[in-house]
């Protein structure tokens, strides 16, 4: 069958049109294998992101030094893996390649503001955590990362990731499932006060919600269903701990209960 | 008429369609906007300080049903009436959460049940569909339901707030409206699902009433009231 | 009023409206079935022997189409006018439908696009919305496409039947059902959908059109034409 | 090898493959009624005569176990050893539950919890998945979480059958296996939704030991029981 | 038989099938009505003042139930007895209902399970599927298991009624209940699903029980009882 | 009878309801081997070599259609007749698979529409439902569904294998095929949805005739099979 | 900061976001009106009377392209530069039309593939992302694609109207195109999709020559307007 | 707030079931690690087995030596990933992560089914791809490989992956829509051959799929739909190929053509 190649013949590999789809192919190459590339640290960052949240989830409700270290060193690491995905976005338009590593960041939002609160009972904000991914640009030290861009011209220079206020508000949608978990987890080790305190906060949480109502996008109205679940569980915890705290205990037998004070901390008669 | 003509004159009919949706759009997202205020300022007395104050949340929100009017009195002048139901899904759903937010503040002012008559008169339309602008019957019984789950948070919530008679009130009224739909023929649509969730909304206030009642909360705080007459 | 005799009245409200629904329903049924007789007598026409007789089949479409109009008449006294589009998905695919069978009868007859005016005349309802049951401009649109997709389907069957030239007057007249459309701006919806199948209708006309060309059919026949007169 | 035979040697492989899952099946069904009648004999526990002869429960109970052995050692011989996570869906629910009802036989009679090894040892199969039929962790796991909600209700019970010492050791066994499970990381899987439930069971448990507390129950009967040996 | 006449005498017959679709809709539909009407009686029991007049609470639902009768008696006429389970869709819901409200009514008469037999007494209808028109199995269970959640409902509202005692009875029935369905190997349907939330309603009731336990109330006016007899 | 008397015998019910479905579910199995076997000796007529022994083929799935009616005839041993439709779902769809397979080779055999009675008389089961079991409306016409788009691709390969002629009878087929379909009013059903591609199909031959008109190709054949006759 | 001013801040954010979109989307809106209008314009040269005055048309065209310039010179000052693909989806369509018609134009004047800097070049927009609003290459190719369907429909009727030599250059550009894309690795993504498609466009062309081939009518005329020149 | 401290002091850290739980820990951390490895594994193979097929595709009707060199290259540089597959799973019940590589492994059979399709015009069989996947265990030798299970009694011993039935099946299930684009290629190409031999295949495979009916698991019945429409539109394509080739070129004018073999070699009249 020859008359095939002759076909094939006919189109010069070297025409113009074929050197310009040889650019194409490497360009779409380059492009498909960095958003691989985000795709798998942003996988990295969700797991070390999660691992996070388990480990203060161990404290109880007192903030527990030694896990808020061994937090801050998790989310150390994470940081470098933004970093890395800083470094592979030097010079690009971050929004092309959001897809690639948004579950990632929002799952980062989620653990950072979670060990926050812990902290400081508030509420981290997205400045706060941009300023915390600004990097500086050693790589020459690093060397062993596979990011093969070498700009010259942005060595010594300073790398930073812009989180942005879509991913922000998600991760923090997330946060507040985390929340109603540490509420319930308060409650049942006999600390009274946090529950109240988580609710406040998290009612402001759920205000700020249904103040953006439906002028966000389509994922964030899709949280503010299981955001409502969340407050809903945190507000019956508190009602029940007010409801058993202002009990009067008509058929106490014992003589240790006399004062109001004496109900609010049962732990010391369980233990 | 030449075929060109003629769907060039078509094309003029669907560009003043166009621009009448993009109008209705615009005044609705304003409507959002307000209807949003008007729950930030009647969710808060969900808060513990929020109890105290709830007539002035309420004149709040009245004032802020005042630019509502306006906004729907623009609504209005968008689209010929009778095309009411040619435009009905673009303001629907605010519709709805109108309807709620009336019927929380005048359940918070008085705790009756808002009349179909009322939420209109609160919104400046009409009830009855051939005067023109109005409520329909769907939408209402939405915000209704809509009331409903939200005053059984009110009851949980009231009693966090040491507030202990308010959820035996909410648990009357509501099961009033529980009979009240009982009355109803729903279909097999939306509503029809909204009001299968009323049940829990009923049994969650019949849980608290509970809670009172067996630790003998209610009356205590009546006879407090009493005492304090 | 109490709540309950408030709800009573709301019943009674969506039981009438549960029979209109129901009196539609039965018209539409009816309405469809005529329909379907329609079809199959103009779909007659694709066969080899249907081609004969065009103008006898229009004939009996036409008689048939008195009947929609009795059962259209019958229709608009089922609810008030101003609440069209209350109920418009009821009817919107028949009357579609309807519209594609009226444009597919003016087409054999005469081979020209039945405007809005006469569909609208054929079915005895109005064009413009003010004056009472219309034709919306997006259910015309419908079924002007279907013909669209009846006319490519009529190219390949009028060339099996050895008819050589309606394909080209076909092509012809496509395309400026194709330009006119070109003037509009549709939107994202179903008609839109429907829109973009146009073009594989006017490829595939074109391909008739060719394959008639390079075997120098359409010629030939064009000249045996001349012959005959 | 021809295409005919290629799929005529798979349709053989998935022959093969459905009667595997048909015998795994029937056991499977057996083993659940045997799983329901053990429940059924530890259930009685929670009602007031029950907590008198829990001994010989637990006795009857380990009786069923013997015949669940047996069904597994069934159960091993349908299928290649070293396929036990092709198959695993087929008993993943039941051996979930069995791990359970051990798990609850062990804190009956010894108030402690059951290890991986005990559960495995009381349904015969193995711990480690190279040594044959096992007893996967996450099963095992789950079994334990379902342990926690069932104590947290036998919490409840017991108090209302006037044992008021059992909810305290409740609150320390389970005090302890949350810490246990606060180590773990878990993937957002069927377990975690499990153990989220956790929570909601300690809490349980502390209202209740509240509950004794603010009361003095706890303190008197322990005393009383002191007393009493 | 040309396919033209096979296919219109197919048409007859799918008419045919309609018209009893039709029919049997309509009867369902008046069945509905009464169902809920029935309901509105029984409900009023968990009201505080409801308490007092159960009996002639159920001797109203006993009259509505001859209503019921008469309706199932028509609707068995509407189609041919041994296609029974071609239409059971249509009325299987409305059937679960009426044989929980046949199950309500016998509870609060007599603290008893209604068996299979009463509720198609009650109904006018057959148990045995082969004598004709009958109470499908599964739906006679699904009726009971409604029963359990309302029963759950009840306990709480009769303790904020101050009837103290009522929760341990309905704890006791609902425990037998609870044994009797772990008799059962249901399929993964939505009866099974339904038999899931049984579980909720046993330990819903049960911290009841515990909460007046707890409290003493329970034995309180157990002898507060004796006293008065 | 006490409670637990009651579940058991409820019990007994339900494990013969299972039985019975384990047997018809065993049945079906292989009446789904068996028409899966008939297809692969039907499809082979689409092969370049399969147009040469249509009759052979046709005699083999006759031979495998005398497997079926015993198959068949074991089915209708499983349960009692007048619950058919209880278990319908269970034989559905096979039984509307070996509709299209009987109508295949009827097809092939005499390019005649086999008859509802005809499918019933090859599969050995009853045209009319009170006789027994029997072959469902639907469940014929979606049969006769799946044969037009069987034959579009006939059409296609009869043309690859070099005859031209068949397309032509197939289309002539397939026209008053669709004619009779359209004297039916179907529901908005898996049918209808069902029905609405038999225009593709028909569109599809019909373009197929076209392609051999064009090009002379029909009539060429049909001259020089005049020749060899 | 708190969580109101953070939220507050954000949905200042969200505001402006929506703006921004609002802007950009009117812009569009009126870009897609003008490439409607330059495809009605190059339409036409598939008309039997179009393929004389391409020159005049491709002028047109062009005039037609120095006002989507403006627009497009509009369109870049609605949003931050370097946030191009946070709004891409909002005009990539119109973007990947206006690359089809700018290479449609192109190829009707000089027969060659457009390059992407002469795209970026007719629509006044960058070729390199870093130097601002610039055409994404996928944009690119997906408009390339387009031009390989229309040029395949140009084929057809090219040779309708009697020109045969167009075809078979039309078939060496697109060889060479379909060998260019050969060279891509594409993702599963609506890109490979349309490149799917290119495969059914060489094909069709090469139908196209061989029916000329087979008639010699491609050299016929090569040799005429050899002669005629 | 010390009655919290005193509470988490009563769980004792080394007590039996702290300990069980910490075993349990670094189990279930251990299996979801080699899970996340698994998974960046099957990615990379989908992305060059879809590269292979691209490149396979790159070459008109005619094996193209060349080509099919570099699809080799690539092929074997799939396998390698396999193996690292292989060495994971050393001592693992394949079915516990199979989850994790399902999709890379589809690919695969996709591609080098398609690969010996072009070479050898026939089908592929399951044990013939799973002879391939057969290697020597040189771990040292390749040392870089992230792979930390070090199994000192397997060294020098053979490692193998199996691919199962099921994912065999879905990968030749996916192959028909590759002979499906190749077919209509061939047609592009002037090719009249091919096609008719890619429908006879075809045909053949799509017996086999209907052969199998539903007995497979949900996935494959899933395909067989999209098998359906490739097959047709390759009978489709032959279908023209037939007609028009048997068109009798009545108004031929040229002189060039009268016989029929020189219809079909249209090629060197477009040439
Ligand atoms: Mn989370
Ligand atoms: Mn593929």
């Amino acid at each position: 069958q020859p008359k095939k190649d002759e076909k094939d013949n006919n189109i010069n590999i070297s025409s113009p049109v074929m050197m310009a789809f040889k650019v194409f192919q490497v360009e779409l190459d380059t492009k498909h294998d960095k958003y691989e590339r985000l795709v798998k640290l942003s996988r990295d960052i969700t797991i070390e992101s999660k691992r996070t949240i388990f480990l203060l989830h161990r404290m109880t409700s007192v903030p527990d030094a030694e896990v808020l270290k061994e937090s801050e060193c998790k989310l150390d690491g994470i940081r470098l893996k933004i970093k890395q995905i800083a470094k592979e976005l030097i010079g690009e338009d971050l929004y092309q390649y959001h897809r690639a590593f948004t579950p990632g960041i929002q799952e980062y939002v989620e653990a950072i503001s979670f060990q926050h609160f812990i902290k400081e009972r508030s509420l981290l904000s997205l400045q706060e955590i941009n300023q915390r991914l600004i990097f500086a640009d050693n790589e020459n030290s690093e060397g062993s990362q596979g990011t093969s861009t070498d700009h010259p011209e942005q060595q010594g220079r300073v790398l930073f990731f812009q989180v942005t206020a879509i991913d922000y508000l998600l991760g923090i949608a997330d946060l507040t499932g985390e929340l109603m978990r540490m509420c319930i987890n308060s409650v049942g080790n006999g600390d009274i006060e946090t529950p109240f305190k988580l609710c406040q906060f998290l009612r402001q949480i759920y205000d700020g919600f249904s103040y953006i109502g439906n002028t966000g996008p389509y994922e964030v109205s899709k949280k503010l269903y299981t955001l409502k679940q969340s407050l809903g569980k945190v507000e019956d915890a508190c009602y029940t701990l007010k409801v058993r705290g202002s009990e009067i205990p008509k058929h106490m037998l014992a003589d240790v209960f006399t004062s109001r004070a004496a109900m609010i901390e049962p732990d010391e008669v369980m233990s | 008429m030449s075929v060109n003509e003629m769907f060039s004159s078509i094309q003029e009919f669907l560009s003043a369609d166009h621009d009448v949706r993009e109008d209705i759009r615009k005044v609705v997202q304003v409507l959002e906007q307000t209807a949003r205020e008007i729950l930030t300022v009647l969710q808060s007395v969900h808060q513990a300080t929020g109890f105290k104050d709830i007539p002035s949340k309420c004149l709040r929100a009245r004032e802020l049903f005042l630019t509502v009017r306006n906004h729907l009195g623009d609504l209005k002048t968008k689209f010929p009436a009778e095309q009411y139901y040619r435009f009905h899904e673009h303001w629907r759903f605010v519709l709805q959460r109108l309807a709620f937010l009336a019927a929380f503040v005048v359940y918070l002012e008085s705790e009756t049940l808002v009349t179909r008559e009322e939420v209109a008169q609160i919104l400046g339309i009409e009830v009855e569909r051939e005067k023109g602008f109005h409520l329909d019957i769907e939408d209402y019984l939405s915000g209704v339901l809509t009331l409903a789950s939200e005053l059984s948070r009110l009851a949980v919530n009231s009693v966090t707030a040491g507030d202990y008679t308010r959820p035996l009130r909410i648990s009357n009224f509501i099961n009033e409206l529980d009979s009240g739909f009982r009355l109803l023929n729903l279909k097999n649509d939306p509503l029809r699902k909204r009001y299968d969730g009323l049940k829990y909304d009923v049994k969650k206030i019949e849980e608290v009433v509970y809670d009172l009642s067996i630790r003998g909360l209610s009356k205590v705080q009546e006879s407090e009231t009493a005492y304090e007459k």
